[in-house]
Order: structure tokens, then C-alpha cells, then sequence
């Protein structure tokens, strides 16, 4: 029923999409705890770079990643003259657009959980002989449990159903960048409305499913209040 | 060998020009007993525990632990670094992890040839059995402090940080945990900080005592000295009493009494399954004392002991304490003017103390 | 020789046609083409900043023309693939020959009329040249609704949100929604929406990069393209 | 006119197979007095004051309040019709309030024409002048019990919930809201449910008593009958004692003493302000008294009361429990048992009571 | 410097962001609520739900809202018969849009926050006699002021930058509905690369400047933790 290149496409999606939350919980993590915790003067400056990828139109920042990117970018160069290649174009280039424009769903529920635990677990933890290391895994994160799940199911999603920067960086190559969405919306271009709604209809049910699992999961294993 | 204890913070200075909380201690406290921290809400108890423990990074002074430094001027201990154990005031569980995971949560993190104090008996001595199982989130207030001390004692610590461990308990529970306390100081020699409401708990459990007044330590010194002294402290009112340290001289098997010996003589107590020769503590409050001319006879009071007046200390307007040599010991009897005139009480006066009841501690 | 990869990219509304194209290539030569689709606009920052295309099939001349300005194409290579027509479609609307272009865009019973953005889409610009020469462009302006391109404007129209549009002939090849009334633009009233493909410098030695070209331009080739609604001029 | 609680609610099923926790009580209070309600950690104290509260949605039963139905079978009134003061075990003061906003909080929410109980009094009363601009995170563990206490007695309640509200307060601060409370009973007549686990302050406040044992009501009654009644209860060792009823009879003015009548005699106290004929209530505790058979001359006791012997309650192996009526009181004398057998305690003996001291509650 | 339709659609654009956060604000609080509270069984299945407008791509989604407001679709045909015309190409399809594609962004960080409050905040106020309307603006609403913050700043942000939805049922009138993100994307697409650059390098500057400030204010008024 799904066309080979839907399906590559379909494969394709699922690991970016994975592989970009990942990514994003392992970076986002960080600066959310940072931002959580610091009491330096420049957080809200940090707060407020961290939303930035937002605001522009997702092909723009594509646009602006790709000249990044590209040969004569910044990074191309630096990537050149490591002897390398410049990742526009690459599935690398496209974890790293989506990572940049999906990071401020990811921080700012995370850090909004760790601000809500605050400090007092984390100060009885240490009385227990727990390192800085060993509180953040065992008390922080455990506590910051919602918030890292809203984080992942809106990074996900939104890598899902991102687009613009994908396309941009990406050059829409089936089987190397050609994602899901793209594919749907050369459907939707190319009039062949049949398979959009097809595709749609699919990742919208897949979703839903999986949307679902997670949260019942939640329901399951209810994060305690605090 | 002591507990060095220096120490300065500033707390945020207040809106409209009030100048904040200041704690400001310098204490020297011995290192093994348990010592008693009094005074009223909001004097800075649980600010100095905070301290102590290293939860307050902008603290300034010294902390030293025997001979290990944990803060000076040089030095700041992580916490996690220190090996204490605290019980907050307000318990502070990890609502994350079900009792039994909270109080392993600190006995994973000890080493284990530290481990002097072991689950089974905490579990058991605080009556933790049914809840191990459990959440933390909907225990009781008592059962939360109750996880909360044995979560610290597990953690087998150098120094312990108590802070109103008992506030939320009833007596029954407070009693069946104090003799648990009194190990940890006989068998383990652990230092024990414990911040208390109850003088009859200080009393009970400490070997010394320091008063906090508005950040300030305004007198510190070993118990029995802090509860008969005429200084500013506790020798008020219904408080004011003797502790002394005694001996188990003999027994009465028929009548279930044991014979006490103290320097200055003996004291019958209830048998409560005492063993010769054991050092016992005694406390004997002020208003149980009563004072005759004569020995009376025909009376319940079976302890009636030679004294001698020591000083009159006017308590209020009706009552006086007076203090009283009996032998080497220093005991306090509270009586109303009104009997201390009728009776030409004045120093250096021989009495009989009538002491109707002893507290064994 | 051994079968060989083509990367194209094409104009998003050249897509199903390069579709056909290249299974008739495929079948033909036994190289295999991988097929880029997306906007013209897009595909010139893409390949300015190293995007591995060998053919760009482009929805103008423009873009092709700068691209060999600068070097970065096989010179000589550029050509006018296909010529866009232009055609006014209201699709709720009995098929009505009586009516002239002029007089359905003057009558006020329709709403949106909906175009594409003449800045970014060829078929747009000649839109609205289109509309300029027919003296309407000033009066119509108000009720314009643009897309980004002539795909969008074709949604437009399909989903009944605009009533109106002027479209790509070669939409009707691809879509089975093609009722209604449409009337085809003369194309004296615009300049010619010419398509250029171009073979990139990066491509130079790739011999089934340059068979495609040779392919679109062969007589098979051409057949199709016609077939899609495109004109294609007589070399 | 009365108070009528009945209530069963089920905690969660505990899991392996550990029935979970199940209050069942079925009370019927007197609507005017503070009733204390005692009993150990985790035998559903907190749990009963949430359903009379309306907190637990799942409780069946009844709340009656005089003639307000709360709640029954047809009728379950919300938590904010309820016209009711709670303070938490926890205090939960709003945290993005400062500690006046709080105490505004349900003062603005309460009838104006009820406010019966105003901001400066409980201010002034609870000390917290200068707290009123604090926020509320950084308060101490009894500022923050003051505070939640404060904003539970400005919504003029028709019934004020307590959960051991002062147990995180030192004892002064405690004896200064003592006086307080107590006007809510007699200025206000405002019914109180007071969880407490100082059966000092039980005595000192309550007139009702409730003990709850495992989710039941295993004992309820008038505080001095719970006191001295031999019944499955409190007078048992160290808490065993009388309340008596008393009233202000005279003066000694030179020794700053009163003299207090009541069902049986006059007693001696300390004159801490009193009135003449004022109504007061004195806790006299069994360990202060003592018995001999003869009045004792030359002695600071000043109150010696002739007695008869109602009953020996054997109170554990050494001690006994000897009721007394003095006059038409009954007062309780805890003695040794080798005293009682010395003085040939037995029922109907008359002997002297001398009591060392009584506590003015 | 600005070219005036420029102007238009960066006024067009704040009007719409500052609409759209408002109105996602004023909807997505009280399903938020309904999720930190409820113990019903379909929680989970509302919870999926809520996050699926972020799964399709921005255009796609834009195509099925167009179907959806044409004079085919249901609200279409809706409006039509209650006597009004279909909403695409209008400024209120434009907010209908942004409003769906953003929902997840605004209910979830509230929710979240919500959740991290807990009831017992909620009942002492009950107890001191605040109805459920009182004590949800009274405490709950300024307990979770954090996640309203992440909400607001996350649905305004993502409204300005947002393009695939808007474009789609926006039809980009200028002055009307073309705000600036399709602007600077117009620029882009026409290779006008110096306008694109200025515009975005205006939004961004905004951008940050605006959420400075935003996070500025929120650590000048710090939110308490609870
Ligand atoms: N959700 C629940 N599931 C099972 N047991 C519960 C639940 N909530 C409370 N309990 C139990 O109900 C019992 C009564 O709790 P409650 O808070 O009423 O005790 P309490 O008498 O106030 O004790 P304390 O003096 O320690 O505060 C406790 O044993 C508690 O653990
Ligand atoms: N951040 C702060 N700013 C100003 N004052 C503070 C701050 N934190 C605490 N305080 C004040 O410091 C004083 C000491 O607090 P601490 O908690 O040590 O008191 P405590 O002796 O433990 O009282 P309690 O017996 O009531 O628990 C209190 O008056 C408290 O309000
Ligand atoms: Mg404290
Ligand atoms: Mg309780």
C-alpha cells in the first residue's frame, strides 16, 4: 500500500525524529540545569537565546544553517580543513537543524521541573553522602520526570512534523534527507492528494499511538507531586 | 578532642530597614553526648544546623569535627563530603522512591565497613515494618519523621543533626526511640546536634546544652550545670529541676524498687529492669521537691534526704527555688515564699528534702 | 557503461512530469535518477552552498542564467526544457465557452482570485502580467490571494477557498480535479514561462548526467512534456 | 446542641495484601470546648480532621455542626461553604504570598459581619510584626506554624481544625497562645478539634477528649473523667492527673497566693493575675501527690487535703494509682507500692493528701 | 530603511503573535487544568490529542485547515450557514491556525505546572473559604506562573516564526496576511538576500529583546518555589 520511497522516507523520519530527541535530552539537559540553578547575572540572557530559534520562519533558519553549513560557511570550512565534509546535505546536517530548532522545546520543560523540585531534595540527597553527579541522576531527574517527558513528546512531535529547516539543509534527497514530511507536502504540491492523505492519516494514527502510550505510561507510573 | 563550631551568616537583610537575621556562634562542645540546641522560634536552631552541615554556602567560620576540619577559612567540605546525617524539620523525603528505597538511599552511599548501625533493627525500632512498601507522599506527619531519622541514623555518621526528630511524635513512640538515641552515644560515642523543643527531651537525652537567643548562643555548658545554674537559661518556673548521675546500688525485688546511689546518698526508684552497678541518669525537677524541719513520717514519700540551703533564687513572686547541697550534689526544690518564711528557710539552714518523685532519664 | 546515478532537482511543478520522464530514461538507458523536488528559490541557495545535484530542471530562465553567471554550470548547457501555459479555471462553474477571460475576471460574483506570488513563481509573474494587459490588475489587486507557488495556488482554488485562479496547464494533466470551467491565457499577454535546466560543473564528467539532457531534449521526451499541458519550443 | 461526626473512609489498599488504613469513628461532641483529639502516629488523627473538613470526597458519614449538616447521606457541603479554620500538619502557607498576604487570604474570604477575631490581636498575639512583609518560604518551622494558625483564626470559623498546630513551638511561645485559644471557647464559643500529642496542652486547653486508636474512636468523654477514669485511656504513668473545676475564693497578698475553691476544699496556687471569683481549672498531677496518715507539720506543702481511699489501681509492678475523694472531687496520688503497703493503703482508709503543686491550666 | 509593506507585515506580525498567545492562553489554560486534574480514563487519549497538531508538517496541517474552512468543510459550511463567509485568507483564519498548530506549546508547560502545584495548596485555600473559580486565579494561577511564562513565550515565539500554516490558509494578502515570517521567506525565495537578512536580523534583535526583558521581569519577581 505505501509506495517504496513513502516507506523510505517513513524509516528515515522515525530516526531522525529519534535520534534528534535523544540528542536533544543530552544537550538540553544540561543547559536546563543550568538555567535552573544558576543565580548568574546572564541566565536571562541564556533564557532568552535558548528561545531564539523560534522566532524565525523554519526555512529562513534553514537558509541560515545552510550558509553555516555550506562550503563556505563556518563550519563547512572548519569541517574541510579537518578533512571532512561539510555536513549540508548529510542526515548529520539535518540531526543538527532539527536539534536547533526543537532545543527550546526541550529546555524550557526541563528546566521548569527542575525550578519546581528546587533545591531542598537535592540538599537532603547530599546530607546522604550523594556527590553533585549522583543527586542530579538519582534525585534531580527523577524529580524533573514530567518535564522530560513533555520535552521528549514535543521534540519528537515537532522533528515529526518539521519541515522548513529540513528541506533547507536537507536538499529533500530521497533516502538520505527526504523525510516524512517533505514527502507529504510534495503530495500535497504535485496535486496527488491520494497519498497525502494516506501518509497523513498514517503518521497522525502512529503518533496518536504512540502519544498515547507514553502518556499512559505516565498514568501508570504517576510522577509523584512534589 | 571537641566539636568546633564558628560561624557567621548573614540572612538576607529584610524590606523597610529591618537588618535581617544575623547567626553568630562560636561554640565548643565535647565530642561525644548528645547536644541539646534550645531556644525560641526563629532563634537560628536550624540556621546553625545548616551551617554545620554545610548546607550554607555563605556561611564564614570554622567547623571541626574532632580532628577532621570540615570549614575554615581555607577549607569548605563539600556535604555530601561530610559524614553527618540530618533530619530536617520538615522530614524532606524523596517523594520519587518508596520508604525502603529512601532509607537504603543513604546506607548505599556509606562505606560499608562503616556501617556500625544495620536496617533491621532501625526498621524495627521505629516501627517502619508496614510501611516499606509504601510512597512516601501520603504517610502520616509522625511516620514521615519517623522514615526521616532512620533514613540519617543508616548512614552510620560521624556527627548526627537532629532537628525536632520527635516534635511529631506522640510519647509513647518518643519513648520507645530515646534509649535507641542514648546508644548511638554510649555504644557508638556519635555526636549528636539535636534541636529540641522539650526540656523534658533535652533533659532526658543531652549531655549538654547551648541556648540560642536571636542568632546568638547566649550560654552553652553541660546540662546539669545549665539546669541548676542561676545564669540566664532554664532554671525557671515549672522547668527548673537537678539532673544527676547515678548508679544502681541495690534492689527492693518485693516492691520492684532499685536503690540509687548519687554523690550524697540514695534514691528509690522504680525497678524498670535496671542491672547492678549500671549508670543511670536522674532528674529531679524543682516542684517535686518539698522541705521539712523534721522527717516526717507516716508519709508515701519514701525519699527523704538531709540538705542543706544553698541559696534562695526568687523564681516569681509567689515562689522561690531554693538550691540545696545534698552531700556533693546540687538539687533544686521549688516552694512558695509564703512556706519558705513559715519555715525560716535561709542559707546554710539543714532541711530534709522530700523528693515525692524521680525521673529516671 | 556501468548504470550510473542522476541527482536532479526539479521545480516542484515539473515533478510528476520529470516523473514519467525518468522511468521512459530509466527503461531506456538503466541509470537510475534520484529526483529533488521543491521550489526553484530554494534550489539556488541549495546548490550555491554544495548541494550534490547534477541537473537542475528550474521553473524560470532566471535562476539557470545566474547560475551559469557564475560559473558553477557546464557551459552550453542550458536549455529551455518546457513552456509554461497559463490558464484561468474556476472549477465551480458550469464549463461555459461564452463568457471571454476578461469579462469572468470583471464579474463580481467570485471573491479571491488567487495567483502565484508573481516575485517568486514564473507562472505568478506572468499572472500578473497577464492581468496588466488586460487592464484588470489595479482592479483585481484587492482581491488577490497569492501563492508561494503555482502549487499552492492551485489548493487554493481545489478546496473552494479561492474561486478563482490562474494555474499551471499542466496542473490539469496531474490532478483528477479538474471540473469546472477554465479558459485557456493567450500567451501574447505575458512573457513565456520558460523553463531551463542546466547541467552542473560538478557533473561534468558524469556521462548519464549528460544522456538526461540529451534525453529531455529527444523526441520521445518531448512527447511527454506535452502531454503535461507544456509547450516545448523547436530548438 | 452537639458536634456529630461519623465518618468511614478507606485508605488505599496497602499492597501485599496489607489491608490499608480504614477510619471508622462515630463521635458525638459537645459544640462548645476544644476537644483534643490524641492517640498514636498514623492512627488517622489528621485523616478525621480532612473529612470533617470535606478534604476527602470519598468519606461516608455525617457532619453536623449544631444544626449545619455538613454532610450525609444526601447532603456533602464543599470544603469552602464549610464555615471552618484549618491549620495543617504542615502549615501550607501559599508560598507566592508574603505572610500578611496570607493571613488576608481568608479574612477577605469571610463574612464581615462574622470577623469576630481581628488582624492586630492575632498579630500581636502570635508575634508576627515583623514577618508581615516576609515571604514565606524562608520562615522558620514555627514562624511558618504561627502564620498558618493566624490565617485559620481570621476567617472567624464556626469550627477551627487544628493539627498540632504549636507542636514546633517552644513552650513559651506555646503558654502565650494558650490564654488565646482559650477565649475562642469562652468569648467566641467556638468548637475547636484540636490533634495534639502533649497531653499537657490536652489538659491545659481541652474539655473533651478524644482517643483514637487505629482509625477508631477507642474512648471519648469529658477530659477529666478520660483523666482519671481507670477505663482504657490515659491515667497511666506519668500522665495520669485530675482536672478539677475551681474558682478564685481568695488572697494571700503578702505571699502572692490564691486561694482556689473547689468540690471538696481550697487550694493554695501562685497568683498570676486572677480575679476574684474567676473561674479557672487546675490540673493537679498524680505524681505530685503524696499520702501520709497524719497531717505532716513543719513542712513546704502547703496543701494538705483529708481523703479517702476510693481504689488501688495497680499501675505497673512498682507503682500504684490511688483515687481519692477529696470532698466530692476525685483527685488521683501515684505511690510506690512498698508506701502503699507501709501505710496500709486500703479502699475507704482515710488519709491526707498533700499536694506539692497545682498546675493552673 | 524598511520597506513599507515590510512595516505591514511586521505590525501584521505582532498583532497576530500577540492575539494568538492570548487566545492560546485563554483556551489552553483551562484544558491544561482539566489534565493536571482529572482522573479519568481518557486523560491519556486528550493528552495524545493535544500534541498532534505538532506531528504534521506546518503546510500540510495548513492544507487540511483549508479544507476544513473552505466552503466544503465543516466550519465552512458552518459559517456560511450561519450567514458569514468561510475564514481562509482572513486575519481570523490566521489566528484559528496558529492557534492549533501552537496548542501543544502553551497546554503542556502549563499542565505540567499545574500538576507540580498538587492539591494541597488547593485545599487550604478551599479551607479558608475560596470557591474552586477563586482559588483556581487565586492560587493555582500564580503557583504555576512559571509554566504560564514557558507557555507564553513558547506560543509567542512560535507564532512569529511561524510559516507553513499561516501561509497556507493566509494567502498572503499583504497588509491582510502576509506577516513578516513569509515576508523574509519571500525575500529568501526571490533572492533578495540583503532584505532577507535584515529583516531576520531585525526579528531576531526583537525577538531577544522581548524575551530578555520577559525573563528579566520573572527574575526580578522571582516565582517561589513551592
Ligand atoms: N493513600 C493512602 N494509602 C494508604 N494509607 C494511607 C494513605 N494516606 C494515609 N494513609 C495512612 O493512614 C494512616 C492515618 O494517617 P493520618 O495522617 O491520619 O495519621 P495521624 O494520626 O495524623 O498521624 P501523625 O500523628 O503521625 O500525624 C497512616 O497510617 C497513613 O500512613
Ligand atoms: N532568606 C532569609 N531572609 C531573612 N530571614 C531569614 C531567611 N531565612 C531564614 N530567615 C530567618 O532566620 C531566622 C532563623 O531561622 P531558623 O529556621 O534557623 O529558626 P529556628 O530556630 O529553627 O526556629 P524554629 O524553632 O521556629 O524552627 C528566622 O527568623 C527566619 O525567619
Ligand atoms: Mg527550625
Ligand atoms: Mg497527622
Amino acid at each position: 500500500m505505501l509506495a517504496p520511497e513513502d516507506l523510505t522516507a517513513l524509516v528515515l523520519t522515525l530516526k531522525l525524529a529519534t535520534i534528534s530527541t535523544l540528542v536533544l535530552l543530552v544537550l538540553g539537559t544540561p543547559v536546563a540545569w543550568w538555567l535552573a540553578m544558576t543565580r548568574r547575572r546572564v541566565r536571562p540572557v541564556v533564557d532568552a537565546l535558548v528561545s531564539l530559534p523560534l522566532v524565525l520562519p523554519p526555512t529562513v533558519l534553514g537558509f541560515y544553517l545552510l550558509l553555516f553549513l555550506g562550503p563556505d560557511g563556518p563550519l563547512g570550512r572548519l569541517m574541510i580543513a579537518a578533512g571532512g565534509r561539510p555536513l549540508a546535505f548529510t542526515f548529520t546536517g539535518l540531526v543538527i537543524g532539527s536539534v536547533i530548532y526543537s532545543l527550546p522545546f526541550v529546555v524550557q520543560p526541563i528546566r521548569d521541573a527542575f525550578m519546581a523540585t528546587g533545591h531542598a531534595p537535592l540538599e537532603a540527597a547530599a546530607t546522604l553522602g550523594a556527590s553533585p553527579r549522583d543527586r542530579f541522576f538519582t534525585v534531580a531527574v527523577p524529580l524533573a520526570r514530567r518535564g522530560f517527558l513533555t520535552a521528549a513528546t514535543l521534540g519528537f512531535a515537532h522533528t515529526l512534523g518539521e519541515f522548513g529547516v529540513v528541506l533547507m539543509i536537507g536538499g529533500n534527497i530521497p533516502g538520505r534527507t527526504q523525510v516524512l514530511s517533505i514527502a507529504i507536502y510534495n503530495h500535497v504540491e504535485a496535486l496527488d492528494y491520494g497519498r497525502a492523505h494516506l501518509l497523513s492519516g498514517g503518521l497522525l494514527a502512529f503518533s496518536f499511538l504512540l502519544l498515547l502510550a507514553v502518556h499512559f505510561l505516565n498514568r501508570r507510573f504517576p510522577v509523584v507531586r512534589v | 578532642m571537641s566539636i568546633k563550631i564558628k560561624c557567621r551568616l548573614d540572612r538576607g537583610v529584610g524590606t523597610n530597614g529591618d537588618p535581617g537575621f544575623r547567626l553568630d556562634v562560636d561554640l565548643d562542645l565535647p565530642v561525644a553526648g548528645i547536644t541539646a540546641v534550645f531556644g525560641p522560634s526563629g532563634c537560628g536552631k536550624s540556621t546553625l544546623l545548616r551551617c554545620v552541615a554545610g548546607l550554607e554556602k555563605k556561611a564564614r567560620g570554622m567547623v571541626k569535627i574532632g580532628p577532621r576540619v570540615w570549614q575554615d577559612d581555607h577549607t569548605f567540605l563539600p556535604v555530601h563530603q561530610r559524614a553527618l546525617g540530618f533530619v530536617f524539620q520538615d522530614g524532606l523525603l524523596f517523594p520519587h522512591l518508596s520508604v525502603l528505597e529512601n532509607l537504603e538511599y543513604g546506607l548505599k552511599r556509606s562505606d560499608a565497613d562503616r556501617q556500625t548501625i544495620v536496617m533491621d533493627e532501625v526498621v524495627e525500632l521505629l516501627g517502619l515494618e508496614k510501611l516499606l512498601a509504601r510512597g512516601t507522599t501520603d504517610l502520616s506527619g509522625g511516620e514521615r519523621q519517623r522514615v526521616a531519622l532512620g533514613r540519617a541514623l543508616l548512614t552510620s555518621p560521624d556527627l548526627l543533626l537532629l532537628d525536632e526528630p520527635l516534635a511529631a511524635l506522640d510519647r509513647s513512640s518518643r519513648r520507645a526511640i530515646y534509649p535507641y538515641l542514648e546508644r548511638l552515644r554510649t555504644d557508638f560515642t556519635l555526636p549528636v546536634l539535636y534541636v529540641t523543643h522539650a526540656l523534658d527531651e533535652a533533659a532526658r537525652l543531652a549531655d549538654h546544652m547551648v541556648l540560642l537567643e536571636g542568632g546568638q548562643a547566649v550560654n552553652s555548658g553541660p546540662l546539669t550545670e545549665m539546669l541548676t545554674s542561676p545564669a540566664p537559661g532554664l532554671a525557671h518556673g515549672d522547668e527548673a529541676g537537678a539532673v544527676l548521675p547515678a548508679w544502681v546500688a541495690g534492689f527492693d525485688r518485693e516492691f520492684h524498687l532499685a536503690r540509687l546511689g548519687f554523690e550524697g546518698g540514695e534514691l528509690l526508684v522504680a525497678d524498670t529492669g535496671l542491672v547492678p552497678d549500671q549508670e543511670v541518669r536522674v532528674r529531679i525537677h524543682a516542684r517535686d521537691v518539698s522541705l521539712t524541719l523534721e522527717p516526717a513520717g507516716g508519709s508515701s514519700i519514701l525519699n527523704i534526704l538531709p540538705a542543706r540551703v544553698l541559696a534562695l533564687i526568687p523564681d516569681s513572686p509567689a515562689r522561690v527555688l531554693v538550691r540545696l547541697a545534698v552531700g556533693d550534689s546540687v538539687i533544686l526544690a521549688a516552694i512558695t515564699h509564703r512556706s519558705a518564711t513559715a519555715l525560716g528557710l535561709e542559707v546554710g539552714r539543714d532541711v530534709h528534702a522530700q523528693i515525692k518523685s524521680v525521673a529516671l532519664l | 557503461a556501468f548504470p550510473e546515478q542522476v541527482h536532479v532537482a526539479v521545480a516542484a511543478n515539473f515533478a510528476d512530469c520529470l516523473d514519467q520522464l525518468g522511468t521512459a530514461f530509466e527503461e531506456s538507458t538503466g541509470h537510475e535518477l534520484i529526483v529533488s523536488q521543491g521550489s526553484t528559490g530554494k534550489h539556488f541557495a541549495q546548490i550555491k552552498a554544495g548541494a550534490p545535484f547534477d541537473v537542475f530542471f528550474a521553473a524560470d530562465s532566471e535562476r539557470p542564467a545566474l547560475l551559469e553567471a557564475d560559473g558553477l554550470t557546464v557551459s552550453g548547457s542550458r536549455f529551455t526544457y518546457a513552456v509554461g501555459r497559463l490558464v484561468l479555471w474556476m472549477p465551480r462553474a458550469e464549463p461555459d465557452s461564452s463568457t471571454s477571460v476578461v469579462e469572468v475576471l470583471k464579474s463580481p460574483g467570485y471573491r479571491h482570485l488567487a495567483i502565484a506570488n508573481p516575485r517568486l513563481a514564473p507562472y505568478g509573474l506572468a499572472a500578473k502580467q497577464t492581468l496588466i494587459s488586460l487592464g484588470v490588475w489595479v482592479e483585481l489587486e484587492p482581491r488577490l490571494v497569492m501563492g508561494q507557488s503555482v502549487g499552492q495556488t492551485w489548493q487554493f482554488v481545489a478546496t473552494g477557498n479561492a474561486q478563482l485562479g490562474l494555474v499551471a496547464q499542466s496542473q490539469f494533466a496531474a490532478s483528477e480535479n479538474s471540473s469546472g470551467s477554465w479558459w485557456d491565457i493567450d500567451a501574447d499577454l505575458h512573457d513565456p514561462i520558460e523553463q531551463q535546466a542546466v547541467l552542473m560543473l560538478s557533473a561534468a564528467e558524469n556521462a548519464a548526467a549528460k544522456m538526461l539532457m540529451d534525453f529531455v531534449r529527444g523526441p520521445e521526451a518531448r512527447l511527454i512534456i506535452e502531454t503535461y499541458g507544456y509547450t516545448v519550443p523547436e530548438d
